[in-house]
């Protein structure tokens, strides 16, 4: 698979007994791209993530990374394979330093066996190097370095959305799924975040999905957007365009812009 | 690299180098200095000043280091509550009493207590790896209430309710009727617990277990083996607590089952919760507590005070200070930095 | 096997204990999602303090109404004082403060009576009379009674009353139960004390047959859990009816096995369902929900 | 210096530095006690726990849980003995002054208080003490630490013999009690089954040993429902006596536990006759529980309180002037426990261990009206070897036969 692989979903069903959550989906979703993901609450979002990373059962319907159906695969060996997600609302270790909490994101790189790692066995100080390497790499490039040993629950909340992306992103994951990573930022904390989102991407370049309702961020931030509503797929391109489509705006603010009030 | 403006609180400038942060912040040479000079001589002042009795008393708190080290990987670090640790220790003394009768060497006792403790916490943990919460505490419960009635029914080979004599523990030259020497056998396999579990810290095994204790949830995203890394913490408690309960023995120069039943479990959980369920230096506040505070209480002609203390600390301390007496030192000591 | 009836008429009426305790325990679990280790120590509470008002001279109701309104301020401050302050997120915190609590009721009580065992008043445990070849006890067949009319009438509260309704909604979710007007403390406070009545109840029943010290209380409860684990915490007959199973399992392991197999029998039997039953009774975790 | 490498290096430091201690520790190298020789008396040298004014003697005791009644009585009673030395001048120019700590009837805790004891109060000896599986848990800690111990209260065959040479017994063990306690039953009645229902442990397999000595070719069925100490419920064992069916049973457990199960019998509706140890013959038992032991036999230890035995008179006069209460069966006993070890007190040339347990073996039939007369010797730990029977009738015990010597 390749390092920013394209996500291609063949008439996806997720239903949770007679509820239908994501209803008959195909969409491609493109490889190497920042694609947002907007609708309206219960349009079926964070379950479209949850069935990509394998933490909600698929129905029916396929999911594809590159070539390689993943629909059946468990969650540890999706992550194995580099889609890596966060949380909507954020879970960090708490009474742990911001040093720990990236680290820990590593979990999917190879570690040594766990007996190597209690005896404290040879080979563990190059791994434990490169491993801190890593961290420090993902700390600077979001601005965490002066907070880097001060415990999570210390941290104002906007750092603490930032730990939370430093996990994801400390192993250089080749898909990464982020459900509402703004959610409770001021507005400079939403355009500092798509910032460094952006120039992450850039340097990294994996596939990002951003699950997101602030149609500004999604627009500076997203190359691509996908709109959903109620388990449907409702519009597909480009920010402006979906947002400018008369399906989504129906969807989101209950009628048409441009009609008539 | 883009100047980031992010609205960080101002914090005082911890003493880090610019670039490649360390695991845990580099404290200054003189600090190390300050903190090797004062282990030694928390070490070295029950060898030189103590009277026997007391020698005697940090020898056990030692071997009991090693049990809250062993609770302070299961409970503190994994989150995994038993009501077992203390029936594990029971496991170890009883092997190394039917051993130690025998005739076997120690080293021969040890190696059996280690494997004794792993088949009995691979045997509990293994099927119990679902489980967690009042699920795995109440079948840890069973666990110990089928041991005790185990040892009240094998008085031949356990001495039953009556308890077992334990002839003390004599590796080389260090014989533990001898307070001092029963001092020394207890200490030094405490310290290399400790060393473990301070170890333990800086892997990503350790990283794994806070990870599954705080969110489960996250542990799942970020491919940790969760049943794996609970089943590592039960065996390590289970071998700590083989251990302990082996020097124990050795020390006491006697056992019985009055020792390692559910109380015991209870008062070895008030340990590490008082002393602070994750931190190392926790885990001895903890031992010391169990150890010292009976014979205080007894003393004082009220014993029954340990435990009227011992609960209301469990409960106050889990609800109001996460971290315990250690964790509330430090705090405290670093306001006071602050502010000086 | 002589007796069969005998073994069965304890064995019912053992569990029919065990099944008015769990009851205790199951409302309190719909209410705040915790379980209580200090819950046996409640009853004991009753019993003891009956036991101890009884001996310095007053009369044996008024005694064991006494206990029991000890019983029902002390569970009903331990989910004041204690329960309400226990962040959501720190699973597992439930026990541990109970337990602390289980060590300080037991101790407090030591310091206040003694920490010896004594004979409790019989409450018609000594009046006989065979049925069926069995010899039933006046306070066997008022345990029994109690039970059913107990059990049935917290069946009807539930299904067909507001209080009921509002009852379950508190369980469902706290913060919808509380913007309908519910008030969810008051709620769950008077709860625990009705569960604090029941659990003196038991205590002073199983008092009256064994006898009474700060820890005779802890073995019930052990079987009282094991029974609400088998059944499932978050529904209503089943774990009552396995309670009174249980209550039964236990009579006839020790009519074959010999007095010593009480303790094994349950035990290995809560070793053998816990690792079997699928998780999914329980939702230990509060964060399952992805 | 990185991390990693310095948590090592404490690690090797302190291990070494403890290991340069280990050469030049102090007072506390030696073993704690010297180890105790018989013929060792050096009249100048002074043991622990006695000083020119006093003299500090220890006992563990049940002064708490299911054997309180034991532990409390026997307490009462040595307070009360050594109370009465002291006013009159104390022994040798000292006052004695017992330092008694409740062990719950549990090894475990007897242990612990005793090292308090011996190493922590360092005293001087053991006196007396009550319950045999707590008292035989500190055996092995008194042995290695060389304390001799008097008469204390715990009938066991492991004890009593020279392979524990600082226990001087003064009580006959339990499978001699139960014994005589069956031969008497099977003088006086039929007897077709027996059922025996003892403390787990040694207690209950002396007695199990006794009963199967004297029943021995007579073809009597014998069962045996061992019980552990602190059990609270006991319909089981009374419902599996009953589907046993024996016509006598035979009880040794503590007070409060024996009357648990005599209620527990009544209620499943099963009174077979019974028998007990001697202490069912205590009046804190006779009161609570004598209604259900009605025509119980028991052994009896200590003379009958109401003997016209000058001496028995004497200690219920000088009982009654210390305490202003009657003695019980317990207050005798301690009594008995405190008068041997001040008549070892006094006869000891000097204030070392060794030169008590010199003094102890030069005790030879020592007359104390409330035991048979008390006899050890430099190879003799036995002390006395007789046992009375007795009867309860409508909760008052009746002297069948006076405590009479075994072998006369």
């Amino acid at each position: 698979m390749s390092a920013a692989p394209g996500i291609s979903i063949r008439d996806l069903t997720v239903a949770y007994g007679a509820f239908r959550a994501i209803e008959e989906l195909t969409v491609d979703i493109p490889a190497g791209r920042i694609v947002g993901v907007v609708g309206p609450n219960g349009a079926g979002k964070t379950t479209l993530l949850n069935a990509i990373t394998g933490f909600t059962h698929v129905s029916g319907g396929s999911i594809h990374l590159d070539e390689v159906a993943v629909q059946d695969w468990s969650v540890r060996r999706r992550v194995g394979a580099g889609v890596v997600r966060g949380f909507q609302t954020v879970r960090l270790m708490e009474r742990e330093s911001v040093m720990t909490n990236v680290l820990v994101g590593l979990e999917r790189t190879r570690q040594p066996s766990v007996l190597a790692q209690l005896l404290g066995l040879p080979g563990q100080p190059r791994s434990r190097r490169r491993d801190l390497d890593a961290a420090n790499a993902v700390i600077e490039r979001l601005g965490l370095t002066g907070v880097v040993h001060q415990r999570v629950d210390a941290l104002p909340f906007a750092s603490r959305r930032l730990v939370e992306v430093a996990r994801v992103l400390v192993s250089r994951p080749s898909v990464v799924l982020l459900d509402e990573p703004a959610a409770g930022l001021d507005q400079a904390g939403r355009h500092e975040l798509a910032a460094v989102l952006t120039q992450v991407h850039a340097e990294d370049g994996c596939t990002m999905l951003v699950v997101e309702h602030d149609v500004d961020l999604v627009q500076r931030l997203c190359q691509h957007a996908l709109a959903l509503d109620s388990g449907h797929l409702i519009s597909e391109g480009p920010p402006a365009d979906v947002f400018a489509t008369p399906e989504v705006q129906v969807a989101y603010f209950g009628r048409s812009l441009d009609a008539p009030a | 690299m883009t100047s980031t403006s992010l609205p960080v609180r101002a914090t005082r400038p911890v003493a880090v180098t610019v670039t490649a942060a360390e695991e845990k912040p580099t404290r200054s040479r003189r600090q190390v200095l300050l903190v090797v000079a004062g282990l030694l001589a928390v070490i070295a002042v029950p060898a030189l000043t103590f009277p026997a009795f007391w020698l005697f008393l940090a020898a056990q708190v030692a071997a009991y280091a090693i049990a809250t080290l062993g609770l302070n990987v299961l409970y503190g670090r994994t989150g995994q509550l038993s009501l077992a640790q203390a029936t594990f220790m029971g496991a170890g003394a009883y092997t190394g009493y039917v051993l130690g009768s025998r005739g076997h060497a120690p080293l021969v006792q040890l190696l059996a207590v280690c494997a004794v403790s792993l088949v009995a916490g691979a045997v509990v943990a293994v099927p119990t790896l679902r489980l967690s919460g009042l699920r795995l505490a109440l079948v840890t419960l069973a666990v110990g209430e089928l041991f005790a009635w185990v040892l009240v029914h094998t008085t031949d080979l356990t001495g039953g309710t009556q308890g077992a004599n334990v002839e003390p523990l004599v590796v080389g030259p260090l014989d533990a009727s001898i307070p001092l020497f029963a001092y020394l056998l207890g200490l030094l396999p405490a310290l290399v617990a400790t060393a473990l579990v301070l170890h333990l810290d800086r892997t990503q095994l350790g990283r794994r277990m806070l990870l599954v204790r705080d969110s489960e949830l996250a542990a799942r995203a970020t491919g940790v083996p969760i049943i794996q890394t609970k089943i590592v913490a039960f065996l390590l408690a289970s071998v700590f607590a083989g251990v302990a309960g082996w020097l124990y023995g050795g020390i006491n120069g006697f056992v019985s089952p009055p020792d390692f039943n559910l109380f015991a479990s209870v008062y070895l959980l008030v340990a590490v919760v008082i002393g602070g369920a994750r931190s190392v230096l926790g885990a001895w506040v903890g031992a010391a507590y169990i150890v010292v505070v009976p014979q205080v209480f007894t003393a004082l002609g009220i014993p029954n005070l340990y435990a009227l203390v011992g609960g209301a600390l469990l409960a106050l301390v889990a609800l109001l200070a996460p971290d315990g007496l250690v964790g509330l030192a430090r705090s405290a000591a670093a306001r006071v930095r602050r502010t000086a | 096997m002589d007796g069969l009836t005998q073994v069965l008429a304890g064995g019912i009426t053992q569990g029919c204990l065990y099944a008015l305790m769990l009851l205790g325990v199951l409302l309190v679990f719909q209410v705040s999602k915790v379980m209580s280790f200090a819950y046996g120590q409640v009853g004991m509470v009753a019993a003891f303090t009956a036991w101890a008002v009884n001996a310095a001279g007053v009369p044996v109701v008024l005694a064991l109404v006494l206990g029991a309104l000890v019983a029902v301020l002390l569970n009903a401050a331990i989910d004041v004082v204690a329960i309400r302050h226990i962040p959501s997120d720190r699973v597992g915190l439930d026990l541990v403060v109970t337990l602390g609590l289980f060590l300080l009721i037991a101790a407090v009580m030591q310091q206040l009576i003694d920490s010896n065992s004594h004979s409790f008043p019989a409450l018609g445990a000594d009046t006989q009379a065979t049925v069926l070849g069995a010899r039933i006890s006046v306070n066997d067949a008022v345990v029994v009674g109690l039970a059913v009319v107990v059990v049935t009438g917290a069946w009807l509260v539930l299904s067909r009353t507001s209080l009921g309704t509002n009852l379950r909604a508190c369980a469902e979710d706290a913060d919808i139960a509380a913007s309908t007007g519910i008030n969810v403390r008051a709620l769950r406070t008077g709860t625990w004390a009705v569960a604090g009545l029941l659990a003196s109840v038991v205590a002073v029943a199983v008092a009256s047959r064994v006898a009474v010290d700060a820890f005779y209380m802890t073995s019930v409860l052990v079987k009282v859990f094991i029974a609400g684990m088998i059944g499932g915490l978050d529904r209503f007959w089943p774990p009552l009816l396995a309670a009174v199973g249980l209550g039964v399992y236990e009579s006839l392991a020790v009519a074959t096995f010999g007095a010593d197999a009480g303790v094994p029998a349950v035990f290995l039997l809560i070793i053998a369902v816990l690792a079997v039953v699928p998780k999914r009774f329980v939702l230990d975790t509060s964060e399952a929900r992805a | 210096m990185t991390r990693s490498t310095r948590s090592r290096g404490i690690a090797v430091l302190a291990l070494t530095c403890t290991i340069a201690l280990a050469g030049c520790g102090q007072g506390a190298l030696q073993k704690t006690g010297e180890a105790v020789s018989a013929s060792g008396c050096d009249p100048a040298a002074v043991g622990p726990g006695v000083t020119d004014t006093e003299i500090l003697l220890g006992a563990t005791m049940p002064l708490s849980g299911s054997g309180a009644a034991g532990g409390l009585g026997v307490k009462r009673g040595q307070e009360a003995y050594y109370k009465m030395i002291n006013d009159a001048g104390g022994v040798q120019g000292r006052k004695i002054d017992v330092k008694i700590l409740d062990d719950a009837y549990d090894p475990s805790t007897a242990q612990k208080q005793m090292r308090q004891l011996v190493q922590n109060n360092k005293i001087f000896a053991v006196s007396g003490g009550e319950g045999t599986p707590n008292f035989l848990g500190v055996v092995p800690f008194l042995e290695r630490e060389g304390v001799p111990a008097v008469a204390p209260y715990a009938p066991s065959d492991e004890l009593g013999t020279m392979d524990k040479p600082n226990i001087f017994m003064a009580s006959v063990n339990y499978i001699e009690e139960f014994d005589l306690l069956t031969q008497s039953v099977l003088e006086k009645n039929k007897v077709s089954k027996i059922s025996l229902v003892g403390v787990s442990g040694n207690v209950g397999d002396n007695a199990k040993a006794g009963i199967e000595r004297a029943v021995a070719g007579k073809g009597i069925e014998v069962d045996y429902v061992a019980e552990t100490p602190g059990t609270t419920d006991f319909t089981p064992i009374a419902s599996q006596l009953k589907s046993g069916g024996a016509d006598w049973v035979f009880l040794i457990l503590t007070n409060a536990d024996t009357g648990g199960l005599l209620k527990a019998m009544q209620r499943v509706g099963y009174s077979p006759r019974t028998a007990a140890w001697s202490g069912m013959s205590d009046d804190s038992y006779l009161k609570e529980f004598g209604s259900l032991s009605e025509g119980m036999l028991v052994a009896l230890e200590t003379a009958d309180l109401a003997s016209d035995d000058p001496l028995v008179a004497k200690f219920r006069t000088d009982f009654e002037t210390q305490t202003g209460k009657a003695p019980t069966k317990f207050d005798e006993l301690g009594w008995v426990q405190a008068q041997l070890t001040t008549e070892a007190l006094k006869r000891t040339k000097g204030f070392s261990r060794p030169c008590l347990v010199e003094a102890l073996e030069s005790m030879t039939d020592v007359q104390t009206g409330i035991l048979p007369p008390v006899g050890w010797g430099p190879d003799d730990r036995a002390g006395v070897d007789a046992v009375g029977i007795g009867q309860i009738e409508d909760s008052r015990l009746k002297v069948l036969e006076e405590t009479k010597s075994l072998t006369s």
